[in-house]
């Protein structure tokens, strides 16, 4: 079993803290992660994204040329990632940013690409938590995958958000639960 | 003279919102490639050209329509 | 007044890099004003130092070299010397020109030589993250001084507008912010000044323009741009030494 | 699980192994992409009473660490690669005086400013020239985050055992990637050092500590002595082989790029191809002698192909090891091209496919 | 009035190295005098610098190291960082302290370090035979500005006592010179502070003793000790900062 | 005698070569044993109308450098070990940045502040690691004034050819003596710079001169466009032999080391005994290739003996030229240390007597 | 007291002579194992132990009789 | 024909320009020559030397391991060289510096070498000149040698001199011819 993802967006989305979270979330269910987030100046405006790896065996390379999972909150990642995306992978894509009609060549890129589009940015709104569609994407992914308990989720999120950033729990989860909610709709 | 907002360019900061002296700029639900909420004019018959937008607006999005766009 | 709602020739199209809020591009305009209304695009190189500005010539059309971090104005002075009929100035952090280039910086300023230094001081080190830098304000917190700047430890921060004004070779010397409109046409009323200093071969002109860090002092744009004014009372506002005398007019 | 697993970042690793390793008192001068290693210091060494300070630039870093070191501190400092650079003058003191430290380098894609993805670059540096003269580095290179804790751990026990410094040579991978961390507690020696440290002549002669020696034959006699100590450092090398005696290819690696290769190794190797793996994990001392008889293993003549983040360093180490006894082939990535490990293995596949024409 | 005539316990007895008339030498038995009467050699540690006097430990008997040129204050910092308790001082010539090391000297005043810097200052680097320094001044001849320094290219004469009197995280700083007998025991007490100022930990303190250099002034050994004095108009002697109080008897 | 002839130190050979070469800038800071570059200079260069300036220490000399050379001056720095130490950022920047300049290194004993005797203790930083990352210097190792004046002079045009660094690698012995030296007008070529370098954006683009590249693709792209010209650079390769093919024994030796050599080889063959001479002149490039065929040149094994004034450091690039195909025996005088001719004719003597085991 | 001259470590750089107030001192004509001329006494009766050649001598040759000589 | 010798004194007494007017010399003359002086702090007190070679051939080593001839202006220099100076060797010795009787083996040190008195210090000043004892050692020198006439001596000794100094020219003149003189009468 080995999952490979890359989690794309803008800088201020949260897709690095959404990338270690799911890291996190893996390890405390006993498998092997890795999370490789871009860094430096890289980090500076265009798109931000890292790369996830979860396995039940030893991880040599924390580099993925074909992932097999794509989350994509905005349209740059899109066009970036979609190329790399495993034939037969599965990409999660923010609806609110990422428009079909705006995308030129949409069918060859998704060719034997599953797609699913989930308007992560309006749910996070609904949720109370505009800055949490990252959340809301985790939400979707492991709402689909089933990889970890809430428990073990939770337990993550509380250590991801530190004590500084506890308040901010609840509006996170209950993006995540909307995530989940959502995904199950599809 | 008509003054232009360069959408692409505005990161939505904000300076230009609080220093003119009409109050006359907004943030707009809009965003623009880069993802951000872009300004926009709330009563663009109020300006009075001061030029503060453009002073204060570290992004140059406030021009003179007719200046070159990227 | 200064001619408002036009792109300055001298400033490319691209977008700035910079986070919302940042000063930085405020200044590169103000700069590309003042090359254009001098006409220095013909003979101006600039120097583009290690920090957040590295980019420099994304933005500025004039000639451009990337300088080793904190060493712009040894580099300005090989070039200088080489060929001083060349317009040179460099463009600086407070971390590239007061912590790792002081030495640089304060002996091509003791030497007089003839270019404009720009600091642009947000009393952090933007570019690797916000880190302590010779002019970060005491109690200040940064990712290297999680409790705030204490002077027991780390000292007191770095005035280098007072300490250049002692020094025989330096021609012109002040510091200014980018705030408030007033203090942005002030801003290029200096910028010019620093590079008459050098058409008029007068020695070592600085600027130092204090600016934000929105991102690394962890504020919004508004509240960083607002926060300058506290800047001020530890940096104060002036012209610290002139030697076009004290009131002249641009 | 009586011991801690944490996800941390390789520099955080090797913040926390050289925590583990008794360092108190670290000087560093910012820079990507190692900046989480002073910034964790900042928060812990006060904790535990040590000492943090960020110096005004990596040349002071240095000799900050110098002081620090001759008056008995176990001391740290990191950087990257041009920061590495300006430390070079210190480092030929460092090791001409006899101060152990132990020293990060967090490499990025050079020459000049370059790029700050993962690169190798600075191999050459580390293990043939640290700085003038004819100084080494002991020279370690962990390749995963329990490795860099250890490594890094060990590296101050090491420094203090030799009198020289430990260099940890680490890459923007390695580096910036998150993963699973076991903060186990390890057996780190604590070296008297009482016998040489400056720390105020109270009953005792006073003490110098210098590198200059105008007299020919002290001079001399002092790296005499220093070569005499890089042999006798032989004794900490390191390596990981997967090998059993009859593969036709053995690819070598070290670091984050040992790790692609070692996923295509091992990949291949279930597939039934002759490839062994072979992995410095001290770069100086090099494992000469036991890629040598790695060479001369059977009949058949070898075909090292060595993976390197670079444009060709440590291939002339493993060539000149083998001493001819094999083929070495240079496959090279300049800084911030990084193959996946797919890549990797159509590399091997295609020298398998080829004659034995050496190249170097 | 000094002991005299008596050796200092912490002097070596080697026979100094330094050309006839060199004023490096009666600094060090004065050192070794304010060791000694300070009973500081059981916790002293001094830095050896690059220049001529990089032997000092031949002829002052405490722990001693040897910086890498320029880097004294640096190394002190690690030092005083890493053990408070004890006393460190550098022993700097004017290139190593103002020239290559201005960088680190400043940063560690600064920072208010509790260390003590002597520069030795003989406005010229003797170790490597007469160049120009950054303390040379105007017109002096040096085999690097064989038609003397001018201002216009090698710049003006940097006054490290004066720059360093502006540091908030300097305790003590003085300028001072041992040509005359008067000066001698004058330079002894400003030692002394200069001490003080660290084992009180009030910050950096910092003593400049203008020096004599014979062979590369090419002068004789009187010439040399009198020309100082014409030193002195351009290098003023005096306490420039004293967190003492201005008067302190010592 | 139409062509001046004068008694001058080896340091002034080169200072004289640079004029011929057409330096007109200078930047540097005083080390011994080099002062009389800076010296000469001083008094030679504004006579010239050139510029001379004493930066205040070697990082800021080597940043005038780049600046000089930005603008499109022929300049130079000199300094000697610990000096060159604290230029490695610098040179890895003028690598990136492809600015042309000439680097001089009379190398003295380290490591740390060593000696001010004769040493080869900077080899490997030289030609393996000047600086951080992948760059290289053109490296040339003169042997006498006449070579020190003629190198360096074409050292400035070969600068200009490859936008490269080009360092001429000296040692106090070469540096100090004095001996004849014709001062003869060479045929250096000026070099069209007009396309590249910084002279304002008059009726042109702004140009740009920067290493820094954050797309991986484009650094990658640079880092092998960097290969290439190194690649290039081996038209230059220059060495001195002294071979017939039977030789058993081949003294391989650089600089002024191979002066002394040179004497003891000259002397053992006119006693008949059988051994040759091979003097790389270029240091990097490596005459790599001319060592292999030299190895190859008859059925029987040859020895090669590498004479060195350091621990031992050429070695291994001879060694890894030959590919095994002869052994290789390091002789090395740490730094201070000076054998006599007398000397190494006793070395190569009891070298020809012993078998054949290799030791590298 | 009794001064003494450590001769061996005399440079004849004239210092003490130069500063003497009461003049005794004087250059010799002979030579310490260094090649200096040394110091030597005009009349030492006339000294007032004032101290002064031993604040300005820089080789530290004037000491009192008994010091440990090298 | 090659001549090999080590000049030696004190710092002050001009041993290296000594070395380098007798290189001078032997070029002009039409000879390869090598001159290598020591330097740097160790100019500073203590014995300063250094190595001259004259030859007809092609000088590939400038170091000396024994010199045929020394010419030794003080006590330290002696004790330094002696040791070093080949059988058969001759050495010029400052006999106002230099005492026997102060020697202690004297007679091992200079078994099978031949040492010739002369009291340079002594006949420097006698002529006017008592900086220029090192001019007087070359006089007996070249008096013995007769490596190169006084045109060619001349000639070298006026480049050494320079302008700046060239007032000198006489008294150093003085002196040479005085230790001519000297060695012409041992
Ligand atoms: C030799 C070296 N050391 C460190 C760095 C890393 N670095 C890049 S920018 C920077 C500091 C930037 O701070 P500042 O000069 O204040 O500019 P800002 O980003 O704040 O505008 C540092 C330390 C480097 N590139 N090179
Ligand atoms: C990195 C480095 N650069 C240059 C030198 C050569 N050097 C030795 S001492 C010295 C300057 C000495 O001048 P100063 O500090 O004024 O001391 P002084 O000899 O005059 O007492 C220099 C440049 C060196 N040893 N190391
Ligand atoms: S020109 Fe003045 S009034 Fe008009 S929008 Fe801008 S700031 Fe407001
Ligand atoms: S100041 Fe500029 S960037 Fe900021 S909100 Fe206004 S237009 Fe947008
Ligand atoms: S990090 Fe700070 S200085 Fe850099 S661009 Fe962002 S706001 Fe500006
Ligand atoms: S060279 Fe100058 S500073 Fe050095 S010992 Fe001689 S006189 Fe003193
Ligand atoms: S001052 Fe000292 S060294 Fe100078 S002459 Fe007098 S005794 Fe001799
Ligand atoms: S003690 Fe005074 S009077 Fe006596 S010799 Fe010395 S200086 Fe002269
Ligand atoms: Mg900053
Ligand atoms: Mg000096």
């Amino acid at each position: 079993m080995r999952f490979e993802i890359i989690l794309s967006g803008f800088g201020g989305q949260g897709v690095l803290f959404a990338g270690n979270l799911l890291a996190l979330a893996g390890m405390y269910r006993g498998y092997q992660v890795s999370f490789l987030p871009v860094y430096g100046p890289e980090m500076r405006g265009g798109t931000c994204h890292c790369t996830v790896v979860i396995s039940d065996k030893d991880i040599a390379s924390p580099l993925v040329k074909e992932p097999g999972y794509l989350i994509i909150l905005n349209l740059p990642s899109f066009l970036k990632f979609i190329p790399r995306l495993k034939k037969g992978g599965v990409a999660l894509v923010n609806e609110d940013l990422v428009k079909r009609d705006e995308i030129e060549n949409y069918e060859e890129l998704t060719h034997h690409k599953r797609v699913i589009y989930v308007p992560f940015s309006s749910l996070a709104e609904e949720a109370g938590a505009p800055l949490a569609l990252n959340l809301c994407a985790l939400g979707a992914f492991n709402g689909l995958l089933k990889l970890f308990s809430e428990d073990v989720f939770v337990r993550a999120l509380k250590e991801m958000l530190g004590k500084s950033k506890a308040h901010l729990f609840e509006a996170n989860f209950r993006a995540y639960l909307k995530g989940i909610e959502a995904i199950n709709k599809v | 003279m008509k003054i232009k907002i360069l959408e692409d360019r505005c990161k939505g900061c904000g300076l230009c919102i609080e220093f003119c002296p009409k109050k006359i700029l907004a943030l707009s639900d809009k965003r623009n490639l880069l993802g951000y909420k872009i300004v926009c004019w709330k009563s663009p018959e109020n300006c009075n050209h001061c030029g503060i937008c453009y002073l204060m607006c570290p992004e140059v999005v406030f021009v003179e329509d007719g200046e070159i766009e990227r | 007044m200064p001619e408002v709602f036009k792109l300055p020739k001298s400033l490319k199209k691209n977008i700035f890099h910079y986070c919302p809020g940042c000063h930085h591009s405020i200044v590169h305009r103000l700069l590309c004003e003042v090359i254009d209304e001098l006409n220095l695009r013909d003979r101006a190189v600039g120097l583009a130092s290690i920090g957040c500005a590295c980019f420099l010539y994304f933005y500025i059309d004039v000639d451009i070299v990337e300088a080793p971090h904190g060493r712009s104005c040894s580099v300005a002075t090989g070039m200088k010397r080489a060929r001083p009929e060349l317009v040179v100035f460099t463009y600086q952090g407070d971390g590239d020109f007061a912590a790792i280039g002081l030495g640089d910086s304060l002996h091509a300023a003791s030497r007089g030589e003839s270019i404009t230094a720009l600091m642009i001081n947000n009393t952090v080190y933007g570019m690797t993250g916000g880190q302590l830098s010779p002019t970060t304000v005491l109690q200040q917190k940064t990712t290297t001084t999680p409790l705030g700047r204490d002077p027991k430890r780390e000292g007191f921060p770095l005035k280098m507008a007072e300490v250049l004004s002692n020094f025989e070779g330096v021609a012109f010397c002040a510091r200014t912010a980018v705030n408030t409109p007033k203090r942005v046409i002030e801003t290029k009323k200096l910028l010019k000044k620093a590079f008459l200093a050098q058409l008029e071969n007068r020695g070592f002109s600085y600027l130092e323009i204090l600016s934000t860090c929105p991102v690394n002092w962890k504020m919004d744009a508004l509240s960083a741009t607002k926060h300058v004014d506290k800047l001020i009372e530890i940096f104060p506002l002036g012209v610290f030494k002139d030697t076009f005398g004290g009131n002249s007019e641009i | 699980m009586k011991d801690k697993r944490i996800l941390v970042k390789g520099v955080e690793a090797i913040a926390f192994g050289a925590l583990e390793g008794g360092c108190n008192c670290y000087f560093g001068y910012p820079i990507t992409p190692q900046n989480e290693i002073p910034e964790l210091m900042s928060v812990e060494l006060p904790k535990r009473g040590g000492v943090f300070l960020q110096a005004e630039s990596e040349t002071s870093a240095i000799n900050m660490v110098l002081g620090a070191s001759a008056v008995g501190a176990r001391v740290m400092t990191s950087s990257s690669s041009p920061g590495i650079s300006l430390m070079s003058e210190g480092f030929s003191y460092l090791i001409a005086l006899e101060l152990p430290c132990v020293i990060v380098n967090v490499m990025r894609g050079g020459p000049g400013l370059g790029g700050i993805e993962a690169s190798q670059g600075d191999y050459f540096q580390a293990v043939k020239a640290p700085g003038h003269g004819d100084g080494k580095f002991l020279v370690f290179a962990p390749y995963s985050c329990d490795e860099a804790y250890e490594l890094t751990a060990k590296a101050f026990e090491l420094a203090d055992k030799y009198r020289n410094p430990v260099m940890i040579l680490s890459d923007a991978i390695l580096g910036q990637m998150k993963e699973p961390l076991t903060l186990k507690p390890l057996k780190i020696k604590r070296i008297k050092k009482d016998d040489w440290i400056l720390n105020g002549a109270k009953d005792r002669p006073a003490r110098v500590i210098k590198s200059l020696f105008l007299d020919s034959a002290e001079l001399a006699e002092r790296n005499r002595k220093l070569k005499k100590k890089y042999q006798m450092m032989e004794k900490e090398i390191r390596y990981e082989k997967i090998f059993e005696g009859n593969e036709d290819i053995i690819v070598v690696s070290f670091g984050s790029m040992a790790r692609l290769c070692k996923e295509a190794v091992l990949n291949l190797r279930e597939k039934g191809y002759p490839v062994g793996f072979f992995r410095p994990i001290t770069l100086y001392p090099f494992p000469r002698f036991t890629l040598f008889k790695l060479a001369e293993a059977s009949q058949r003549k070898k075909r090292f192909m060595v993976f390197e983040l670079n444009c060709g360093q440590m291939v002339e180490d493993v060539a000149s090891s083998i001493c001819g006894r094999g083929d070495t082939y240079s496959v090279f990535y300049p800084p911030s091209i990084l193959p996946f490990p797919e890549d990797i293995e159509k590399e091997i596949k295609k020298c398998l496919k080829y004659s034995n024409s050496p190249k170097v």
